[in-house]
């Protein structure tokens, strides 16, 4: 038996770890640095209905123990993601997280339910919550209402269970988890980044072109690692948690939160072997712990 | 293939003020193909400062495993850089992105390197590959001012060299453009790196001439995966945008929207 | 002309570096070490009206470039402290700006009545943002209305200018900020502590006893920045910034993004005469800058 | 006077499995009075890891300015502390809070001092100036096992000195207060210093004798202006808290609640 499989809505994961949305791509560059069906999914960089080109650069900066990006969503557009990027992700034994984005409930409803087709896309992950584009995107994840709305839409399309990702940038992470659970959300995903700005100490302006930037590193993660801990005690749906990711420590710590599995993000800049590295030191660490199985660590904090 | 080391300095020192030379030993060093092609490296094992540093490779040495990059220690992680001392290890991926094509001149031809600041360091292992080639390079080589001059007898041993500096403390005053309209040069092909100004300068000098440019962004994976780097394109290419990083960092002139 | 002067509703400053409340106590330890007199201000540890022990221990964590606190507003209440701690403060030529917080809104005004007819004390700054008390704090800083509420209880009975601690745990701080300035607010300071977690890798249980903390230090600054950047863009009254500050340049940004002070909290543990040490930094800084007055620094970003 | 000074390191080994002794010098020695206080340690200067790290002070030299830290290299701070080489400067504030009060106990008296594991380090110091006052020092050393034991023959030097280790590889097994039980001292006073579950033994093992206890709490500021390292006390006292690093670390037995 497998000590780190973990079943979850529409995913049959090897393993709880997988490298979060935008921090990987499609796949293709890391796939040179080693082999992607080592990792318990992948979830790949958000798709538009059409191509976007994102925002001007500079589109990231550094600060203490993190970073800031404002990439704007950039990405071939729903046809060719499909027609290339999936297609050749279909080479690797690992299922596919899609995340959806759009500016109108229109746009997701139309992205999901052609990408939720796709044979290895096994879930689909709502981006109601990118800070770094205009319209949509964070608008929609910082109401309740709104969120749930959205939700129940893209729901009736898809085809595959439908994970919302929250946003980290409001009041009470546990209402808006609990009104997309309600919307039929068959899982959560978090956090998004926090939105913050980095200026250049010159000239008084800001170093990432569009102003604000996403938030996210090591930096983040006693934030996140605080809100699943309100959100699992509140929702039942699962719990793919992210934030600062860098070590199998992190791991352990949000799987105890209420995780069921992990996402890996910025660390990827950082040690692109990162994720590899992790589930390789998994076992040992559930020794060390005296577990038998990786399952055992969701929620211990909680116990 | 882009490796990841923990690689073990076997030189460091300040060849010029602010500026350090840096010699790294090992087996990353067998991946390294043109010049051009930089580094990325991970200054300390803290989370602060947290991303990779992108470095240019200045020399390949293949015999002895050993490559040298020459840095500016400016902010905090060039600055902890510079802290490192001989023996230590350096995280360092790479080697990364696509250099300057030597093919593209051909022996006989003679070709001008032109390289602003820190921006000099990969004409060097360009230069040597040129020259091995039967190729003529002659170097152009800006800087702000004296103090931050370097690599000079380097390039001379190679070939014709001429230095310019902004405020004239050292060789023609003025930037490299102003010493290239001085001397009108008979050449085939441009290569250059430095600031963007420097190179949007070139592109207007040249319109017409085979050129390439080395192109700096901001980073984050510097493998080509998170579309930090992405640069516009001119109507001249098919593809909408470049990435610096796995696309570049040097293009072929006109390419980039600049 | 002192170039570092700066007149804010209540205070002339010396200069515009103050020590936050709760990271300076109410300045005994610091006079150790260095005179009183050099600091802009003293934000003093938060008052309420009766003697408070706070929360148990653990009530420190430390995070990646940032510390999670939970000490529960442990102070020894309003008597003593007007009696003991500002009747001290007296020896130094220093305005002090009184940290007020509570339970209820009588608390509030109660503690704002009495401790503003102190003779040092110029200015209040309403804690309706701490996260490490069960009721109270925070709860008030979440909800326009009730700070807005609170806000003009406390205006009618204060004999000085009275400022509002903002909280960054929120959906829109403008908002909230829109809100108090309307209520009558002189003055927002901002930010107070992310709420965050640290879990023990090996237990899954939460280091501080309290289970979350309130997170602080260079980790926040991108967040802390980019809420007084939104603040000052939609309020006329000044902003007192913090969150992160550790270094003369924190203080440039901070200012650049709207902030008209700066205070320096966590900064202080790390290194005790860090506000001198900024202080005497600053002069050279505007050269380096050519300006001739810090208060050329204000919203620079914003021009 | 508490001073924030950059030390160079003189000293630095391992003296035990994973515990290190290093010395450093300056003038911040001259400001330290008693044993049982403690420095706060920055290990680098960036800000991950973040926080200064509490050490106590194990042996002080006032003629050649410097005095040594006994430390266990166990998470990320003490373990970076771990790397620095001699020559270096560690930024140490200090010296912290109230050590153990020598003039409780009178010139030909016997006392005890009771250590456990990184407790110990204090109790050397304390040793020597009880000696200088004519006391007589028994130590009773409680380790976990053989390999982290130190300083055990510094210790005999001094005087009467016993081993304990909790899995019995060296000296006697058990606690400190098994072996306390077996040897019966006759003692005046006794001072403490090591894990929470010790000190607690150690009151309830006498009651109504002179004993003096240092305490470890989590720290923020170091200096008493934070209120993280607060301790309540008992009814015997009339303050109700009390903190550790200004306050103590060390306190009378019976005043702090544990
Ligand atoms: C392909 C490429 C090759 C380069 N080759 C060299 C070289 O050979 N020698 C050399 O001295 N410099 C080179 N640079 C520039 C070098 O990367 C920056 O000077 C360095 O990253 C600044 O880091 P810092 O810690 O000094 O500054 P910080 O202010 O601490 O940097 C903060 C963040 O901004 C990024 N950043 C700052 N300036 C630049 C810049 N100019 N380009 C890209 N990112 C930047 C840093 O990487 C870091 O993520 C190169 C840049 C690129 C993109
Ligand atoms: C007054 C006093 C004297 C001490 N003297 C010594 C000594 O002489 N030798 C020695 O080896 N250790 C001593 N300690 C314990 C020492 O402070 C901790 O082992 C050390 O802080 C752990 O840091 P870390 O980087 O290894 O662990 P990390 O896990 O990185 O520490 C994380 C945070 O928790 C704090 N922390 C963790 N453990 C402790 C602890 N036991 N006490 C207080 N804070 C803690 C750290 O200071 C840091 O802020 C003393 C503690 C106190 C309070
Ligand atoms: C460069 C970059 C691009 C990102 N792009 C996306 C995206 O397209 N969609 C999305 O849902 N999240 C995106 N994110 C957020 C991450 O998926 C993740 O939620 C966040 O970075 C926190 O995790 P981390 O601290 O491990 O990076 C991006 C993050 C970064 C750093
Ligand atoms: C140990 C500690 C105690 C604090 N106590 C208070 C308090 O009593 N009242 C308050 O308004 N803010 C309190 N704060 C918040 C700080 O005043 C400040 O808003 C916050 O720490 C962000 O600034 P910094 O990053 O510079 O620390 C406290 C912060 C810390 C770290
Ligand atoms: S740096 Fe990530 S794509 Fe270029
Ligand atoms: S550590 Fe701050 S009061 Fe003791």
């Amino acid at each position: 038996m497998n000590r780190l499989a973990i079943e979850l809505p529409g995913l049959s994961l090897k393993n709880p770890i997988m490298p979060a949305s935008g921090c990987f791509g499609f796949g293709k560059e890391y796939a040179k640095l080693y082999d992607l069906s080592t990792l318990g999914a992948i979830m790949i960089k958000a798709t538009t209905l059409e191509t976007r080109l994102g925002n001007p650069t500079p589109r990231v900066a550094e600060t203490a123990a993190g970073m800031l990006n404002a990439i704007g969503l950039q990405n071939p557009g729903l046809e060719k993601v499909i027609s290339e990027e999936l297609k050749w992700l279909e080479h690797y034994d690992v299922p596919i997280i899609a995340n959806v984005a759009g500016t109108l409930t229109e746009d997701y409803v139309e992205v999901a339910k052609h990408i939720s087709k796709s044979k290895n896309v096994q879930a689909l992950e709502l981006n109601i919550s990118c800070p770094n584009v205009k319209c949509g995107g964070i608008t929609f994840g910082t109401d309740p209402a709104i969120a749930a709305e959205l939700t129940a839409a893209v729901k009736k399309v898809s085809e595959v269970p439908v994970y919302v990702k929250l946003s980290p940038n409001v009041t009470d992470i546990a209402e808006i988890a609990r009104a997309v659970e309600a919307a039929g959300a068959d899982g959560i995903t978090m956090i998004n980044t926090l939105v913050g700005m980095r200026l250049d100490t010159r000239t008084g302006k800001p170093v990432i072109a569009n102003g604000t930037g996403g938030l996210s590193g090591p930096a983040v993660k006693p934030v996140a690692l605080r809100m699943v801990f309100e959100v699992a005690k509140q929702v039942s749906i699962p719990i793919i948690g992210m934030g600062g990711v860098a070590t199998v420590d992190d791991v352990i710590d949000f799987m105890s939160a209420g995780a069921s599995a992990v996402a890996v993000g910025t660390a990827n800049f950082v040690d692109p072997f990162v994720c590899p590295n992790i589930i390789e030191q998994l076992p040992e660490k559930l020794d060390w712990l005296g577990l038998s199985h990786v399952s055992e660590l969701i929620g211990r904090s909680h116990r | 293939m882009i490796r990841q080391e923990r690689m073990r300095i076997v030189k460091h020192q300040e060849i010029a003020h602010n500026v350090f030379e840096m010699r790294l030993n090992g087996q990353l060093v067998q991946e390294m193909k043109s010049p051009g092609q930089f580094v990325h490296i991970r200054v300390s094992d803290s989370y602060e400062p947290l991303l990779r540093r992108p470095i240019s490779i200045a020399s390949i040495d293949d015999e002895s495993l050993e490559f040298t990059i020459i840095y500016r220690a400016e902010g905090r992680g060039t600055s902890l850089l510079a802290q490192k001392r001989m023996g230590e290890e350096v995280d360092v991926l790479g080697p990364l992105g696509n250099g300057f094509p030597i093919h593209e001149a051909s022996p006989g031809e003679t070709v001008i390197l032109v390289g602003g600041g820190i921006g000099v360091p990969p004409l060097y292992e360009l230069s040597r590959r040129l020259i091995e080639k039967g190729i003529t390079p002659i170097h152009i080589l800006g800087f702000q001012t004296k103090e931050v001059v370097f690599y000079e007898n380097e390039f001379r041993t190679l070939g014709e060299t001429h230095i310019v500096t902004v405020d004239g403390t050292q060789g023609r005053q003025g930037f490299v453009t102003t010493l290239l309209a001085d001397i009108k040069p008979d050449f085939s092909t441009y290569y250059t790196c430095g600031p963007t100004a420097m190179l949007v300068a070139m592109e207007n000098m040249y319109p017409d001439r085979k050129g390439f440019l080395s192109f700096e962004e901001r980073m984050g994976c510097g493998i080509g995966a998170c579309f930090a780097c992405v640069c516009k394109t001119t109507e001249k290419t098919e593809v909408d945008y470049v990435k610096v990083c796995s696309d570049g960092p040097v293009f072929p002139a006109g390419v980039v929207h600049i």
